[in-house]
């Protein structure tokens, strides 16, 4: 079984490995104007041995655009999840952890920010603070929030009760250091595995943005915005969705293969 | 070298441009009687909002709002204006009186028959500003309307207003309700129009019945379902599996792939409406004349209709209706010449790589990103750096045409064939539209010229000239017509006589449906 | 704290009454606050439905005529004010742009919304259970990963590419379905379920990633419980087992995980609606916000905001009927 | 006659992350019709594993037979291979010939299901009853199990059952398939239990044995309980059989050292009759350090804690606005003094809020009122600063070693955690205060650096200990310190803390259930019932008169770790413990005492 968690961990490992990869080098090896030079003789061009992925509806090469794009999906993907993550884990942990009136107002603070539509975050922010890459990040870091915090939360709550938090206690330790050395610690494993869902769910946010106009300005490359782009030829030309769409489900195949292993290298008792 | 293929090859690829053409098989059987019955099932590329056609400012409710009312006057193929609810209608020589001498007998859908009180109500509604109609200003020097007797109306006008009886044909301000139907009207509209309203489920579908007692002869087809499909992709799937008879606004890339389908009709027309790239005039760069016009000399119009429309449109460097008399043939789009835009920008003080613009376009054109994102090519070749920035259209409205806060954009609009309507308020720089801020003397003194010229040739020229001064100066720069599209099933007839000389509303009075 | 266990037992009646209430009472708080929230956000948003409607034939004449009939120039408090006060008297006004009364465009569209919903998620339910199980029973092998994996893929296309993917295998190529469109189950209701059955579906392979997940972690946690043991120990078959004992068991926290996804869900049908043209709420809420549509904005959110937070008090307390443990006294 | 199981060279192994794994090494033994045979061993000897093997469950846990014969005579007479048996045979053999008990009555029953459809199902699977032959069937079991109300149970759930009602279920399904199951597996059936109810348990065993003539394989790690169950015995360490016998054998004759060492370590209830002060385990291998015990210092007593009428309650919220609707009252007007160096055993049942008084002591949990009385300072007055630094006078020790230590620090930072709270020691300093604390509880230093994970139990309870003792505190609440450890690990510990005890001059208030260890270790007894104390002593009094009649039900249940001295051949039924839940304005009475002896009370009727 180990030997099999091994392989799907390493698997996780090198796909990311080569999505990091294809990230960093991607921009130093090809010249950039390549996601967006466009060939209108090849609109749409099926996969060949000039365009490996095909092309899109302006004739720009999916390949180039798909590996130019890498970067930007990761950035934005990463950088709202950490904002989320930011914003989300103090406001979890404080919450689940002293519990309370304190537990009570935050909680209603998140069901409001649960129960409000993303889509209107998404437009005001759009319209009051301009579509580009920055406002795209807040807009699905602000909205990744409450879940994160809830679930946050829900540790916190749990790893509260522990003995050994107790233990801390009733050694004179602080609740600020007991937060810091004994609860963060037990609750990360949770938070791990939800960053890495919500990696991917980032990257798609991105594509439902794009649609009102925040995220990727193109015709810079993105995954989501690729994937926006396809919905009105996915039935003529159905590369210009699945191109991006598999690097989408290689990443978070990736992500969660190595989220399983991650864990296991965080947590001392696998070791 | 892409970018060099690219251009080469857009042009190469070009056809000419495609005027009314129906791809074939409903030509066979044009001369076929008529059969009547049956209902109509017409996917609507749009939602269709307020039914009140006063307050209905949006194309959608237009299209569907035209087979339920009637108005007043309305215009031949060639655009000239003729009667339409009235018999005859008379100017007086000094522009200040109009008379129309309505047909006798018309019936609204209620059963009432339509006298001049009617007349009075509808045009004195839709002239108070408490009702929020959007052609409200049409009305802007109506002094009075009066009702000498039931089938006459005089209209007296404080001032003189060449285009007021064009305007009247225009979409809504000419229409004639019912005597107090007003309020009823959002949810309700009546009319004296060929077909009767029957229901609208919100977002879902309109119902029309035909109205049997309509002034000219009832229509073929039984009902009319205006069902709402927005999401292209669908609204094709519903054309291909025979869900609908009918769709409007094929998706300019797939009318190709429409027309070469034997078992569908394919008709496309122009113009539906003209696209124009607009620079802010209070933007300190286009505040000189060479950036503009290097700026239009960067751009291959020919290149950019076939990347951005497919093909389905037709250059021009004009926005007069292309049939009109005021339509300037002498001009054309300025070819493309990086080279020189590039020398012209540099004398300007705009060495290569030190302008840097914003375009914003709105998501709810797409083409309109595609353009722009073909733009960006090209000026970065002209060493110009292009930045797109999208905005819905509730910010492109408020940011571009309202507040003015832009560097670059493009925008569309129906080909108005009223050049008063166009010309003075678009580029007067008193004009309500002038949202480019342009202030061109001579502009100004031609279009205020044109108002009280009477001589149709005379202003006909006169707007030529406007146009001449627009291009010599490219206060904007004019690409294209786009052309109007509609895809239906076989037994669809009468698809000809579907869409008003306007080029924008669509009419199902003589349409039928063959067994 | 182990002490507390037991008065819980003792006294769950009172307890549970209490929690419907105290339940209760924290939605109409939030619900406040979202009021407040919605509001001050609606407001905020450059723009107005006057605009919308004069889209670019609006210029500043007709546009202040226009705004002066639909009575946006009161001040805010006042708007506020008229709005709550609306909404508590049942007094909901009319949508600007559609100029139908709000209650009664929210009754159609949620009508047409509470039918996607649900089957999407039966439909997702119904994929995710099995597969999760399969996973959890197979943990850690070769069909656990497959199980995943494919769950994944779910998650890893966003939702029109399944919507568009449904209307082109089982609308155009197969025919089997039709490609768009509502009909109100009072006409005819085997229509509505067909046509409703391509969104929904669409929608519930977004919604199957979460579940299958969930399905896997509860059924692995609790096929390693003793009662399990004792099951098998009784000579029970192992489908029997696992089926009927371990997912039993395990149905309770699915179903309340299903119940989180219905806010989430609210998010995804708005490009499910609009896709189908199976118009909804999500599409009303979106036509609301993109015309700037203020008071039909403003009610759409609080409608969903409000369903939302009873649907999740429905989870809860459907979950007291599964879950004898924690049953009303 | 005939056994009817026969194991023979059994080897059981489970594949792993790290290859296979050796569960059973290499077990023979046979069982005949009515004999109790009981498998007794600590954690890992592979008993369980055994066990489970019988019933073929060893695959689901990701085991495999790969050795040996597990011969079984069915009912027809016939001897079946269990290793060798089809899944449809198991089905069939499973709960039908075969019952079994497992561990944990909390989690045998599905949690979801009625008692009725948890009993009827196997009924209807093996006996094709009907529906309603099955229920009547299924209300008999109960009866023979002597549930309470047996006809109001079949339509409860699990969790509406106490502890010892749901192990009856657990038994009742057991020998659900006919009167005379042929065998009988009990899996540790009363580890979790409560004494009295343990006591209830192995009496019911004892009876359906006895009435069914059934054999009975009893797993076990308690000497004690082997000692009133068996008739023979197997001691299995490490996945083989270490010695086999009768248990007169075995207990009063065994051969092999770890047996020995095994009975050694095990506290025999009434073994420390007589003896004023509490004495080391004798451990085998640790003669040398049992030798270097000093005859205890007699000390001139000095009160170290004194508790005054210390009451505890939780609020039971109810209501709209969550009010208080009734209380529970864990801990109830007790008082008792503990003196320094020396050892106070609260004992008693779960719920009895002897961790409830623990815990309020340290202020763990807020006490409703009472004072707490050390060093001269009233730890209830103190405010939340002071109450932090009062906190180096009293430690805890917690009962699970695997909770009480935090997975994800080293075990040096948390032993050195409350050192560095009170800015006591820091850098090389700190190292060296770690590195003696380590010394002190006898772990190497190499574990420093290590995680909790990679320790033993008994390990980590020394490391919980290293941590208590960190920054030299008076007094050390234990709670229920050694209860999870194996005997002889138990038995180490509790000799490390009387070793420390001794050193340092600590007290203890030693926490705990197990009777026989509390004799063992302590120099005053309290034994605690519904929040009160009951009845408070000298250990010699208390143990030799106990006084107030919960007290002697207490230790007539007390399994003794000698075959000799059997107490469970009748069925037993002890008086429920009511619940400790009271509406608000409820005043319970105050606690009042007779002494029956100097310093023995006891609580007035």
């Amino acid at each position: 079984m180990k030997r099999f968690k091994t392989t799907k961990g390493l698997i996780g490992i090198v796909l990311l490995l080569v999505i990091l990869l294809v990230a960093i080098l991607g921009p130093m090896v090809i010249p950039p104007d390549a996601a967006t030079a466009m060939d209108m003789r090849a609109r749409r061009a099926p996969p060949s041995l000039t365009h490996f992925f095909g092309t899109d509806q302006l004739g720009r090469d999916m390949f180039y655009r798909v590996i130019l794009g890498t970067r930007t999906s990761l950035e934005i993907a990463v950088s709202a999840v950490v904002m989320s993550i930011v914003l989300g884990l103090p406001l979890g942990l404080i919450s689940g952890y002293l519990g309370g009136l304190i537990d009570n107002v935050l909680m209603r603070l998140v069901d409001t920010l649960l129960a409000f539509p993303a889509l209107l975050l998404a437009l005001t922010i759009s319209a009051v603070l301009g579509p580009n890459i920055q406002n795209t990040i807040i807009a699905i870091g602000v909205a990744f929030t409450p879940y994160l915090a809830r679930i946050i939360r829900g540790e916190a709550l749990r790893v509260a009760q522990m003995p050994y938090v107790e233990a801390a206690r009733s050694s004179g330790t602080t609740d600020i250091m007991i937060m810091w050395r004994h609860v963060l610690p037990n609750i990360m494993p949770a938070v791990i595995v939800q960053s890495t869902i919500s990696l991917a769910f980032a990257i798609l946010a991105e594509a439902g943005l794009s649609f009102l106009g925040l995220g990727t300005q193109p015709p810079a490359a993105s995954w989501g915005l690729m994937i926006q782009a396809s919905r009105d030829q996915l039935d003529i030309a159905p590369w210009t969705a699945l191109v991006p769409g598999m690097a989408v489900a290689l990443t978070v195949l990736g992500l969660n293969m190595f989220g399983d292993v991650l864990r296991d290298i965080l947590d001392p008792r696998a070791k | 070298m892409k970018r060099r293929d690219f251009l080469r090859n857009t042009t190469a690829v070009l056809g000419s441009g495609v005027f009314m053409g129906a791809s074939l098989p409903s030509a066979l059987f044009a001369q076929e009687t008529p059969a009547t019955g049956g209902t109509l099932i017409w996917g609507h590329s749009e939602t269709t909002q307020n039914l009140d056609m006063h307050q209905t400012g949006t194309a959608s409710s237009g299209r569907v709002l035209q087979n339920i009312h009637s108005s007043i006057v309305t215009v031949d193929k060639d655009l000239n204006v003729i009667p339409g609810l009235c018999e005859s209608f008379e100017v007086a020589p000094d522009g200040l009186t109009y008379t129309f001498k309505l047909r006798a007998g018309v019936k609204f859908h209620n059963g009432a028959t339509m006298t001049a009180a009617d007349v009075k109500y509808s045009f004195e509604r839709c002239k108070d500003p408490a009702t929020g109609a959007v052609n409200f200003e049409v009305f802007n020097n109506v002094a009075a309307v009066e009702t000498p007797d039931d089938l006459t109306v005089v209209i007296k006008m404080s001032a003189v207003n060449a285009p007021f009886l064009s305007r009247l044909a225009e979409n809504g301000a000419g229409v004639v309700m019912p005597v107090d139907s007003g309020p009823t009207q959002g949810t309700n509209p009546m009319g004296a129009g060929p077909f009767k309203f029957v229901s609208y489920e919100v977002g879902t579908v309109v119902k029309m019945a035909r109205f049997d007692d309509y002034w000219e002869g009832p229509s073929y087809l039984d009902a009319v379902e205006a069902r709402e499909i927005t999401e292209p992709t669908t609204r094709l799937t519903g054309l291909r599996t025979g869900e609908l008879h009918m769709i409007n606004d094929i998706p300019l890339d797939r009318v190709g792939e429409l027309q070469a389908d034997a078992g569908l009709q394919v008709k496309t027309w122009f113009p539906l409406n003209f696209d124009f790239i607009n620079m802010n005039h209070t933007f300190e760069p286009f505040k000189d004349k060479r950036v503009r016009v290097a700026f239009d000399m960067i751009i291959d119009k020919e290149a950019l209709m076939e990347g951005a429309l497919w093909g389905q449109g037709a250059t021009t460097a004009s926005p007069s209706f292309p049939t009109s008399a005021a339509y300037n043939q002498g001009l054309k789009p300025r070819a493309q010449d990086i080279e020189g835009a590039k020398a012209m920008l540099a004398e300007a003080g705009y060495p290569e790589g030190s302008l840097n613009i914003v375009f914003k376009a709105t998501t709810n054109y797409p083409y309109h990103i595609e353009t722009a994102q073909i733009l960006v090519e090209w000026f970065k070749m002209a060493g110009v750096n292009l930045t797109i920035e999208q905005l819905t259209w509730a910010d492109w409205l408020s940011q571009c045409w309202v507040d003015k806060d832009y560097q670059m954009t493009m925008m569309n609009f129906f080909t108005l064939w009223e050049s008063d309507f166009l010309y003075f308020s678009v580029w007067n720089s008193t004009g309500a539209f002038n949202y480019r801020a342009i202030n061109d003397p001579i502009i100004d003194d031609l279009t205020a010229k044109a108002r009280i010229t009477v001589d149709d040739a005379e202003r006909a020229k006169i707007y030529q000239a406007v146009q001449q001064q627009i291009w010599d100066e490219a206060h904007d720069i004019v690409l294209w017509f786009r052309n109007g599209t509609i895809g239906a099933q076989p037994a669809v007839m009468g698809l000809d006589t579907v869409v008003h000389p306007n080029g924008s509303n669509l009419n199902f009075h003589k349409v039928w449906l063959k067994a | 704290m182990r002490a507390l266990c037991g008065a819980r037992v003792l006294s769950l009646g009172v307890l549970h009454m209490a929690y419907v209430l105290n339940r209760l009472l924290s939605v109409i708080l939030t619900l406040f606050l979202i009021t407040l929230v919605t509001f001050a956000v609606t407001n905020i948003l450059p723009g107005d439905v006057a605009m919308m409607i004069m889209g670019t034939q609006s210029n500043p004449e007709a546009l202040a005529g226009l705004r002066q009939s639909l009575g946006l120039n009161d001040p805010l408090l006042v708007q506020y004010g008229h709005w709550v006060g609306g909404m508590v008297t049942g007094d909901w006004g009319t949508s600007l742009i559609f100029k139908k009364p709000i209650i009664e465009l929210l009754g159609q569209k949620a009508l047409a919304s509470a039918i996607i919903v649900i089957m999407s998620m039966t439909i997702a339910l119904a994929l995710a259970v099995p597969l999760g199980v399969w996973a959890a029973v197979h943990r850690d092998k070769w069909q656990d990963t497959v199980s995943s994996s494919s769950a994944l893929m779910g998650v890893s296309l966003p939702d029109f590419f399944w919507g568009i993917l449904m209307i082109l295998v089982f609308a155009r190529w197969l025919g089997w379905f039709p490609s768009s469109g509502f009909v109100d189950p009072s006409v005819d209701f085997w229509a509505t379920l067909r046509h409703a059955f391509l969104p929904s579906f669409a929608l519930g392979l977004g919604l199957m990633a979460h579940l299958t997940r969930m399905t896997r972690s509860t059924m692995t946690g609790i096929l390693s419980q003793e009662f399990i043991r004792v099951a098998r120990a009784k000579g029970l078959a192992e489908r029997t087992v696992i089926w009927r004992y371990a997912l039993a068991n395990a149905i309770g926290p699915v179903i309340t995980i299903a119940g989180l996804q219905i806010g989430y869900l609210f998010g995804s049908i708005i490009v499910m609606e609009s896709l189908f043209g199976y118009t909804g709420m999500g599409w009303l809420t979106y036509q609301a916000l993109l015309n700037r549509d203020l008071p039909l904005i403003q009610y759409t959110v609080v409608f969903i905001a409000a369903v939302v937070m009873l649907t999740n008090l429905a989870v809860d307390l459907l979950y007291v009927v599964i879950d004898p443990r924690i049953r009303l006294g | 006659m005939k056994d009817i199981v026969t194991v023979d060279h059994l080897r059981v192994e489970f594949s792993t992350d790290d290859g296979p794994v050796i569960g059973v090494k290499d077990v023979s033994f046979a069982i005949a019709p009515g004999e109790t045979l009981c498998v007794v061993g600590e954690s890992g000897s592979g008993k369980s594993v055994t066990s489970l093997s019988l019933m073929r469950l060893v695959e689901f846990g990701g085991g495999t037979i790969t050795n040996g014969a597990l011969n079984f005579v069915r009912m027809d007479g016939t001897t079946l291979d269990v290793a060798a048996a089809s899944p449809q045979v198991m089905g069939a053999v499973r709960g039908n010939e075969i019952g079994m008990i497992f561990q944990e009555p909390m989690t045998a029953l599905n949690p979801v299901f009625t008692i009725e459809r948890q009993l009827t199902d196997g009924l209807m699977l093996h006996k094709g009853l009907s529906q309603e032959a099955a229920t009547a069937r299924a209300l008999d079991l109960l009866k023979s199990v002597r549930i309470p109300e047996p006809e109001r149970r079949l339509k409860q759930y699990p969790h509406e059952l106490s502890g010892g009602m749901r192990q009856r279920v657990v038994i009742a399904i057991a020998i659900a398939m006919a009167c005379e199951p042929k065998l009988l597996i009990a899996d540790e059936p009363t580890t979790a239990l409560d004494v009295t109810i343990q006591a209830e348990i192995l009496a019911l065993i004892n009876r359906l044995k006895r009435e069914n003539g059934m054999a009975v394989l009893f797993i076990t790690h308690d000497m004690a309980v082997v000692a009133q169950m068996a008739d023979r015995v197997v001691v299995m360490r490490h996945g083989s059989i270490v010695e086999t016998g009768t248990v007169q054998q075995i207990f009063e004759n065994p051969q092999e050292d770890y047996t020995k060492a095994l009975l050694a370590a095990v506290p025999k209830l009434g073994e420390m009759k007589g003896k004023a002060a509490p004495e080391r385990m004798r451990l085998i291998g640790d003669e040398a350090a049992r030798a270097a015990q000093t005859a205890p210092k007699p000390r001139k007593p000095q009160v170290l804690l004194q508790v005054k009428n210390l009451t505890t309650r939780f609020p039971v919220k109810g209501g709209i606005l969550r009010r208080t609707v009734a209380q529970v009252h864990a801990v109830e007007d007790v008082s008792f003094t503990l003196n320094v160096g020396e050892t106070l055993a609260l004992v008693g049942e779960s719920g009895c809020g002897k961790s409830s008084c623990g815990r309020s002591i340290l202020r763990l949990i807020e006490p409703t009122s009472g004072e707490v009385w050390i060093g001269g300072r009233d730890i209830g007055a103190l405010n939340r600063q002071d109450l932090r630094r009062a906190r180096a006078d009293m430690q805890m020790v917690f009962q699970d070693p695997f909770a009480s230590l935090n997975p994800y620090r080293r075990l040096k930072d948390q032993v050195a955690e409350p050192i560095q709270n009170f800015g006591l020691a820091s850098g090389a300093e700190l190292r060296d205060w770690v590195l003696q604390l380590f010394d002190r509880v006898r772990l190497p230093r190499e574990f420093m650096n290590r995680f909790p994970h990679e320790l033993s139990g008994g390990q980590r309870q020394r490391v919980a200990i290293a941590r208590a003792l960190a920054v030299n505190p008076k007094l050390i609440v234990a709670d229920e310190a050694v209860s999870a450890l194996d005997v002889s690990v138990q038995a180490q510990v509790l000799n490390l803390m009387m070793e420390l005890q001794e050193d340092l001059g600590l007290s203890y208030l030693f926490i705990s259930h197990d009777m026989a260890v509390v004799e063992r270790v302590a120099h005053h007894v309290g034994v605690m019932y519904l929040g009160r104390i009951v009845e408070i002593g000298p250990r010699g009094s208390v143990f030799d008169n106990p006084s107030h009649p919960y007290t002697k039900s207490l230790l007539s249940a007390v399994p003794i770790a000698d075959p000799s001295k059997r107490r469970f051949a009748e069925d037993l039924a002890f008086k429920p413990i009511s619940s400790p839940i009271f509406p608000l304005d409820h005043r319970p009475a105050l606690s009042v005492y007779t002494e029956v002896a100097p310093g023995h009370h006891v609580l007035q009727a």
